[in-house]
């Protein structure tokens, strides 16, 4: 049982949303989804959804606060006050800023950086709804919004949390397994390039579950990347369709 | 402090006059005449884990509110009210020109302006939500949330609001023996709306009133005039936005314009949530 | 009677300050009463206290932040912490943020901002003592400090709030019958143009009733209009005079 | 973080040098003498809405101080005392150096220097303002508003402050059945007052001391020093101020020249608001 | 938000080549071999007037940290436990990259890092610090002050942590009649720690993975994984840190040396403050 | 007795720390102690312990914010949370701003800021445990990180504080003579030239007792400073030292 005393997986080894261990929730996503943004996108995982969107390159910062070969990279992070169980104060967190700077990290490694001296890519990550998970949602849809920009990249990123609940591992934990489990494993990488740019671990494992916990996370990675694939190459089809029909 | 913006696109000259003389023949840069609104589109409970949402888009503006119910304590001069909260952010995905960071005047005037028009109208009732009159209230947070902006972010924000607070369901709170208030399992009911209020908006370009302007259509109109109503026509609420100036006779007919807006979102809202009019 | 219950008008229509529904409380105004400001103006409506102070055009902000075509207006509407019935926080609330904005606007709407490129024009406005219109007794004040500035304007501003209490609409409400009353609203405009600089509604009204409030405000502000001019002339004769006696 | 000041006016060194022979003949540049002090106008009660107030003009310096008495929660380890809040505002339209904003160094050590010299000298009988022991205290508010800054802040300042306590009335409250104090009609008393205190300011310029400084010449000095006085001549206070430095024998000199203010000053204030004299 | 860092300093190409060279032949710019970690030093006790501090060297790196317990109120849905605070602050006087005002996102990422690894292994009995469950708590702040920033914060604020909480003294607080927490002379007993746990950092350059990296191999570097472990080798908390990617491979490699470090600075810290084996 | 009614002194003279009236505490300095800084010094009078380190002469502004004639001086006392009998919030009090200025002014007089014109000298004080008398032990360790620093002066600065306890004039108070007792005098000079930088008065004294404790203070600043030159010397001595042997 977890830190709460809850029983989180049944003797059949079902989930409490019915669920395998090694199951994801249902993916939705969408790209090009804001007129403003010069790219956007919106990702669901279960009940967890994020709004992603990129503005730039741009002109954004004062010179001196550039930098001379490549784009300074921005990126908030912010959860929408009715996104979480209790509200949340729009005031952003220490949790927000910390995640702010993991999820710039990680899409630092991908963003052909060095094609844009002197400009800004702003990246801006709304949560809109939470419930397990976000982070990973997040850079999944950072990603995709930062493809629909066509700021070019090595290769997309794409995320999934695995956790330990009632000693057992488990796939893309929603918030009742992340709050009543001991342990919450966010990973996200570049699954062409199999490089990992993001990587946290809240809680305890062994040293061979965290073996088991990264296989399980490489591997629904590259599921998701084929829905990101898919979704970009649908878009991408329709855009040409339009542009015909005009 | 309020500051002149330096940073508004400046809107050439040239593309001005395209405005007014499109406006000379009746129509406008979108093609919609003078005094029809963009296509409006509305989900509620577009939010599944808040008590109340609606997702609303009016062209491309797209607007979110969520609606959460939570304990606090009340006001020491109404001690047997609860409380209605109404917060706007103008997060920096939706516009260019937002920036990350606190709100800035435009969103504190727009969520006091929705603000006040629910308020003033009474069209809650906040005496329902004191759980423990003098000590424990509940407060509806009605957070709305801009994600994009393409003008007339206070009608869709006013369309937004009235319909997530028509959703709002509101949780079963009960007082422990510590004396706060704790969440159980499901609802005690929905929130009791005793008055639906909207507000429209219309923009004077030149000699012209305009419904539902657009981004562009805001920053080449002389002022605008936001006014909020209850469907029997009742004013509650007025405000006057823009670095230009008004006649006598503006106003009345720029009311006059609003008042046909207000009851063409209010048809769009019962069409959307089959709200039963108002007797 | 009013959302309070109080009885704030009796039966010969006498409100509980002693005035007609029609009547402006007394009014004060002065000019020059800063040094140090290019120019200032104290201002009462009954009570409620208003000072007001120009500084500028001056070289304020940095240029990238002015206006190539004409000069950036700063405005603060602001209250003293002993200005309220309770101590008020020094630090802004989001009423003085957009009261700041609105008179702003209005201001906007009267100063040839065109004659200072790149220069930044302050306003301050301090409400000393407040009791019911402080944002129309305000935008008198900034006018009346404009003008002893010496910046052209096309008109000076003045303004007033006409409310609703116990059913009856009355000039120039105090703060008891603001809060016990239905609706409060503030007009102000250019008097000699006649145009509206200013608008907004606190309450409810029906057609006919704002109509009727637009008149009664309108008449109102071209007293008060008399007033102001009055006060700048006298001051006008009493500097060339002082000018004389040199 | 402190920073030395770049956005002072530079008085040359000419002005400067005019100034000292000014000085040495024995005068100033608005002709007073080195001792003397501007022309002082005290109205107390100036802010009707406030419990206490006082406008105080020093030549074309002008400070307000409003009083509010209010309810509070009394300091864990002083429970049975009320308390004094002392905060001072340089709003923007004193000066063309004062920005928006909260409080910089300078208003933050205004007002703490005033505060310490009635606090020390326990001037306001605190244990009066105990409504409900340990619970319930009263706060007396005392905010200094700076409305035009000609020179010599801290002097204005501690007579308005000194003229607004004296007059400042003690509102009714009551502690009603959920243990909240309210306000009752009309007024418990004045604020006892057991010791009149003033702060007055000397400024070194050259080998000079003069009193009462105007903005230029604090500009000019090489330090000052700021005496709080009781009226028995105690010392309650003291700050030197200024990038400059004073030998022992300049401050015995400064004290001197202080307790002389102080003296003038205790005799407006009584000629204004007819104080008696202390026993 | 997060902006990618434009102060660092750019490290030149040449050097990084120095660097990578030295690698090559298992050498680092300071001598140590690639599994080395600096000279540790610890000194327990060194804020006399906190309840539990420690001074810890890592080479030139210095942290202080200082623990205080102080009342609170509980957690609403955790009543009958106390609370650990752990905050960090990277004061301008440890680097000249560091600049006055409230933490930035490396010094709450850090705080947070510790803060997971003792939350998460439950190493310190909050149930014995609810003095009153459901209305007062002790509350243990652990600040971490760093003083002197060459590299490695994380591990450095591990140790001195972990030695700062290990000789916390409670102090006595008893509830008195008004429901405060009262503190009385002396102290209860000593904080109970039922678990040791630590956090090492491995920095990835080039192909190579180095302990304890100094702050130009932190610049250099291409990712940073930082582990903790509890004493019997179970991981407590990771973070991958910088703007770079690993392979799986490197992952286990660089989890597999940390564990390595870890076990030196669990010694260290025996040493230091002799510490029984945990059993 | 002191406002707490506590006993601070007994019948023979001699205060609750076992010291004289007129007796300084322990006090231990070293320079040297920061490897980033500049310049950098460890002071401690009793318990009280505060580190100084000085950045510069160095560009950190932006030139529209520097001086043409002269350096800039940035100066920050702050407390460690840890560091007082209660725990301190990190963010600066109004006490800790008003703290800053006056040990900046202090600075100031000593420094030859003439030397580096458009350019700041940063000196950060951290105060790690505070028993009393923490300003003017941050001034002598902040003076002494100049000198470590290298930056010329015209002297060095010392301070200490005098206070009045159950009505006598004692030396260097501590923690509990503050707080039990009449007044709190810090007190700093340039020994050498005799000239005073820093006095501030929190109590009531008589003008003898003034004139007393100004005594008091200048003789103990004295002591001060020759443990501050015997600092320097024997670390200028073992830098030469180690040198040699290099």
């Amino acid at each position: 049982m977890g830190k709460t005393g809850l029983k989180l997986i049944d003797e059949n080894g079902i989930r409490i949303d019915g669920r395998k261990p090694d199951q994801l929730r249902p993916i939705s996503m969408d790209v090009g989804v804001l007129k403003n943004a010069q790219g956007s996108a919106l990702v669901s995982y279960g009940k967890t959804t994020v709004l992603a969107a990129v503005y730039g390159p741009r002109e954004a910062l004062p010179r001196h606060m550039t930098l001379p070969d490549r784009a300074i990279l921005r990126v908030r992070y912010h959860m929408a006050p009715f996104s979480t169980t209790e509200r949340k104060s729009p005031a952003p967190t220490r949790r927000e800023v910390e995640l702010s700077k993991v999820i710039r990290e990680s899409l630092e490694a991908s963003v052909f950086t060095e094609l844009y001296p002197r400009t800004t890519i702003d990246i801006f990550i709304e949560v809109l709804q939470a419930d397990g998970g976000t982070r990973t949602t997040s850079l999944t849809a950072a990603s995709m919004a930062l493809a629909d920009a066509g700021i070019p990249m090595k290769d997309l990123i794409a995320g999934v949390a695995v956790g330990k609940v009632n000693g057992k591992l488990v796939l893309d934990i929603n918030e009742a397994e992340d709050s009543g489990g001991e342990a919450d494993m966010p990973v996200a990488m570049m699954p062409n390039l199999g490089k990992i740019v993001l990587l946290q671990l809240n809680g305890t494992l062994t040293r061979d579950e965290f073996k088991e916990a990264m296989k399980m996370s490489i591997k629904a990675i590259k599921e998701i990347y084929l829905i990101q694939k898919q979704t970009l190459r649908d878009k991408y089809a329709k855009m040409t369709e339009e542009e015909k029909e005009e | 402090m309020s500051v002149t913006p330096s940073t508004y696109p400046l809107v050439p000259k040239i593309q001005k006059d395209t405005i007014l003389s499109l406006l000379e023949v009746g129509k406008r840069a979108d093609g919609r005449g003078l005094e029809d609104i963009r296509k409006v589109k509305i989900i509620p409970n577009y939010i599944e884990k808040s008590d109340g949402s609606a997702l609303v888009n009016i062209g491309d503006t797209v607007v979110l509110v969520g609606v959460k119910v939570e304990p606090g304590t009340p006001y020491p001069d109404l001690p047997d009210e609860g409380i209605l909260m109404v917060n706007a952010e103008f997060v920096p995905l939706a516009s260019p020109l937002f920036e990350p960071g606190p709100p800035d005047e435009n969103a504190y005037e727009l969520a006091r302006i929705i603000d006040r028009s629910f308020r003033e109208t009474k069209s809650i009732d906040l005496k329902e939500l004191a759980v423990q009159p003098g000590q424990k209230v509940l407060v509806v947070w009605n957070d709305i949330y801009v994600l994009n902006h393409s003008g007339n972010l206070i009608d869709a924000s006013a369309i937004a609001t009235l319909v997530a607070l028509a959703r709002t369901k509101i949780p079963n709170y009960e007082m422990n023996e510590e004396g706060y208030l704790v969440k159980k399992e499901g609802y005690k009911g929905t929130l009791k709306l005793t008055k639906k209020v909207i507000t429209a908006t219309v923009a004077k370009i030149g000699k012209y009133y305009v419904a539902d302007p657009t981004e562009e259509e805001e920053y080449v109109s002389d002022a605008r005039l936001s006014v909020s109503f209850t469907e029997d026509g009742t004013i509650a609420g007025m405000q006057k936005m823009g670095a230009g100036s008004l006649e006598e006779g503006d106003i009345d007919a720029m009311v006059d314009l609003a008042w046909k807006v207000s009851q063409k979102y209010f048809s769009e809202i019962s069409t959307a949530i089959g709200l039963p009019p108002q007797e």
